[in-house]
């Protein structure tokens, strides 16, 4: 029973979140967004009993793949002077 | 000097590895053991923070002693700041003031720095040699000696006797 | 009773995260989000304790502590890109 | 306006295709043949805690070879396209790191490498394994780099790394066609006891294989795009 | 004896869920960045610890895990808060209105900005 | 509220992040925009993979002592969706990684983040 609950209310964060990474107008707010969506991810994966996967998208979704991002973002902003 | 540094980094890797793995098998040991022996050579040479510890009786006291201290100091905090969050007119009288510290070892400067964060209404904002700025959820003072005596002497007292 | 208690707390936590994501939301400016993202990553890191016992099984500990650690590096490396440190 | 509608189109057709996918779908109540065939002899065949990583490193070591190559070149086309010239170290104006990141990130750095460590060490009997555990070292790699942005990473003991894991990794596969029944076959060595951290056979050599090259793969991406900072 | 430290841990547990929500509550009612950060860090962290202490006296037999998870929590999250709060101030979020004072504005001159950083 | 079981809640999350990240792709001009809604149809079909191997009121399919195991058949759920997407998450990274590095590189050409100034293709 408490499963669902957290499951429904991590499902509508997660939405609410994906639809911010794609329509907020500031890049960085959006990058943030894709990792907090990876994060709740990794939880959703935990309830379906799934904790290699969890790890894997709390480590790589989120960590990684936000670092690249902002590795990317920085060196256009450095040549934009 | 060097010696003591990787002997407390192979430590504190060991018992990372005990508490991580919860079992006392004596094949888990040995792999144990020489994982944090090979990771405390190579990263030894680097990482000198460690150099400031002393192994000695009154230290592990103290340590234990500051541990109490420091866990009150944060269930105050929250209360207080809870009492204000939850006060409706908001009573906070913000702003960055400057502190003094004795302490010169970078590992006691980073635990003063993150038990100020932790406790009543501070946050450090940065550090800079001997100075701390604070920003007060509740100024007391701008004197900088006053701040001091108010914010940080609870913890330099202990933490000097322990990093000296 | 323990059961119950243990609900109980599981959805205060999820009202927490449901707080922190109208600062998300609204928060004037980026910096204010990424504390919103940092409140929120803490909060569900009890949460997955709490998960870890409703299904008692130790391992999911493991993930706890990957996520942790994840969240910690996450706000330095947004702060350092926003100090131009990176 | 027409360009919308195409697009809403698109969504609509995707949206039919997942729910005609999906409808009538009620949740699992058992498992499927297969799936049944690995849970109850999968302990006994491989002797592996981890049901997934019996599926990944033995029912389905191939896949698992394909998708490091992928991520192999991935990387290096990653490196190819930011190649910088060489010597041209960090020369750029950044903020100082403050000290208190500075000495934090001195003492979690090991730690974060053991815990990596531990994670594909222990793979065949807590969640995790070589992917996990080769992005934790990548992580720590990263808080590094944050940390203290003047240090140099040896591009040459990434590669080194890279390749001796690589090789191994293949070569084991090979020693199982030779000396057991298959490719990546894990009975070369002995099953050893159910549960305990020497068991499953070449399972934790191969995932300590595997956990190195992806945490030198994903490291070399980083590194890369860490020196290609600098101004134009 | 093992029922009563459940239920201490159970009260510990909803204590911490009570301490995260006020920190939520705090992050969204306080005015500006900087007490936002106070608010938030200093809640989330002692909820966070009272939970995973309340699970340790609930099921003892987790406590390596635990108290690493403890520890780590303790180090890490006042970090992240510092850094944020020096990266905030660098690029000028401003403070509320009801501020008294911002000592480390008026000292720009020693305020290290952009300096060359040193090769170790 | 019988039919209300979590891979059902699960599978319509994905199913949704899917539609979104579609939709992320085809609206948005920025090239960032365009890789982050790559990164969100990722993760919804990774989702809709491992709700579809959940089995109801069963654990993961770790083997310690708190699964019985002279009845693993009974008591795990499907291991195999959970070891693909193991490695399509990895995969994925090395692929936004790519993209990524491929806008940076466009962007040094022609100094735009708009998709709309790269049509030399058009016809």
């Amino acid at each position: 029973m408490i499963n669902l609950i957290i499951a429904i209310v991590i499902g509508v964060l997660i939405l609410i979140m994906a639809i911010i990474a794609v329509h907020h107008k500031n890049i960085v707010v959006g990058i943030i967004a894709a990792g907090v969506v990876s994060l709740f991810a990794s939880i959703l994966y935990l309830l379906l009993a799934a904790p290699d996967v969890a790890m894997t998208e709390a480590a790589i979704g989120s960590g990684l793949s936000t670092i690249i991002f902002f590795y990317v973002l920085n060196k256009i902003k450095r040549q934009n002077g | 000097m060097k010696v003591k540094n990787i002997a407390a980094i192979f430590l504190i890797l060991l018992s990372i590895w005990i508490l991580l793995n919860n079992q006392f098998q004596i094949e888990v040991m040995i792999i144990g053991v020489i994982l944090s022996f090979v990771i405390s050579i190579i990263m030894g040479s680097r990482i000198t923070v460690f150099n400031e510890l002393k192994f000695s009786f009154k230290s592990v006291f103290y340590t234990i002693w500051y541990l109490f201290v420091f866990l009150a100091e944060l269930v105050k905090s929250n209360l207080d700041v809870a009492r204000r969050v939850l006060t409706p007119s908001l009573p906070i009288n913000p702003g960055i003031i400057k502190t003094k510290t004795v302490l010169k070892s970078k590992m006691g400067r980073m635990i003063l720095a993150n038990s100020i964060t932790l406790t009543p209404g501070t946050l450090t904002v940065d550090i800079e040699d001997d100075i701390l700025y604070i920003h007060c959820i509740d100024v007391c003072c701008e004197d900088i000696d006053k701040a001091t005596a108010a914010i940080v002497d609870k913890f330099e007292k202990i933490l000097v006797k322990i990093y000296g | 009773m323990v059961n119950t208690l243990l609900f109980i707390s599981a959805i205060i936590i999820l009202l927490a995260i449901l707080l922190t994501l109208y600062r998300f939301i609204k928060g004037p400016t980026a910096p204010d989000r990424l504390v919103a993202f940092d409140v929120m990553t803490v909060s569900s890191l009890a949460l997955i304790g709490l998960i870890a016992k409703f299904s008692s099984r130790i391992i999911y500990l493991d993930v706890a502590i990957v996520y942790g650690l994840l969240s910690f590096l996450g706000v330095i490396i947004v702060s350092r890109y926003f100090e131009r440190g990176l | 306006m027409v360009k919308n509608s195409l697009i809403f189109i698109v969504l609509i057709g995707f949206a039919v295709l997942l729910a005609d996918l999906f409808v009538g779908f009620n949740g699992n109540t058992d498992l499927n043949t297969l799936a049944n065939h690995y849970a109850v002899s999968g302990p006994e065949e491989v002797g592996s805690a981890n049901l997934v990583t019996a599926v990944v490193i033995t029912y389905r070591g191939v896949d698992t070879l394909g998708e490091v190559t992928i991520l192999f070149l991935a990387a290096a086309i990653v490196s190819f396209l930011l190649k910088v010239e060489a010597g041209a170290s960090l020369n750029r104006k950044l903020r100082s790191t403050s000290e208190i990141l500075d000495t934090a990130s001195r003492i979690l750095v090991p730690v974060i490498f053991l815990f990596g460590i531990y994670v594909f060490i222990n793979g065949h009997l807590s969640p995790g394994g070589g992917f996990q555990g080769g992005a934790i070292i990548a992580s720590g790699l990263v808080l590094m780099l944050l940390a203290q942005p003047a240090k140099e990473v040896g591009h040459k003991l990434i590669t080194l790394v890279e390749s001796i894991s690589g090789i191994s990794f293949v070569l084991i596969g090979v020693a199982g066609v030779l000396f057991a029944a298959g490719f990546l076959d894990n009975k070369l060595l002995s099953l050893g006891k159910f549960g305990t951290i020497f068991s499953a056979g070449v399972i934790p050599i191969i995932y300590i294989f595997v956990g190195l090259k992806v945490g030198a793969e994903l490291s070399g991406i980083i590194t890369n795009l860490h020196e290609n900072q600098n101004e134009a | 004896m093992g029922n009563i430290l459940e239920i201490i841990g159970a009260v510990l547990v909803l204590l911490g869920s009570v301490f995260l929500f006020l920190g939520a509550l705090g992050l969204v009612r306080m005015p500006d960045l900087y007490n936002r950060i106070q608010a938030g860090t200093k809640a989330s962290t002692l909820g966070t610890f009272l939970t995973l202490f309340g699970l340790l006296l609930i099921i003892p037999e987790w406590w390596g895990k635990l108290v690493l998870l403890m520890t780590f929590i303790l180090i890490t999250n006042p970090v992240s808060s510092h850094v944020l709060a020096r990266a905030a101030h660098y690029i000028k979020i401003p403070l509320t209105d009801k501020t008294v004072a911002d000592l480390l504005n008026k000292e720009k001159t020693t305020y290290k900005v952009n300096e060359e950083i040193k090769n170790e | 509220m019988e039919n209300l079981n979590l891979e059902i809640i699960t599978l319509i999350t994905g199913v949704i992040l899917v539609l979104i990240g579609i939709w992320g792709l085809l609206t948005q001009k920025n090239l960032i925009k365009i890789v982050i809604g790559f990164t969100l149809f990722d993760t919804g079909i990774h989702i809709i993979m491992v709700s579809i191997g959940y089995v109801k009121n069963r654990t993961a399919p770790i083997i310690d002592q708190s699964v019985n195991i002279n009845d693993v058949g009974n008591s795990v759920v499907d291991p195999i969706p959970q070891a693909l997407v193991l490695t399509a998450i990895v995969i994925g990274l090395g692929v936004t990684a790519l993209m990524l590095t491929y806008v940076l590189k466009m962007y040094q050409k022609r100094k735009s983040l708009e998709i709309n100034n790269y049509n030399d293709l058009k016809w």
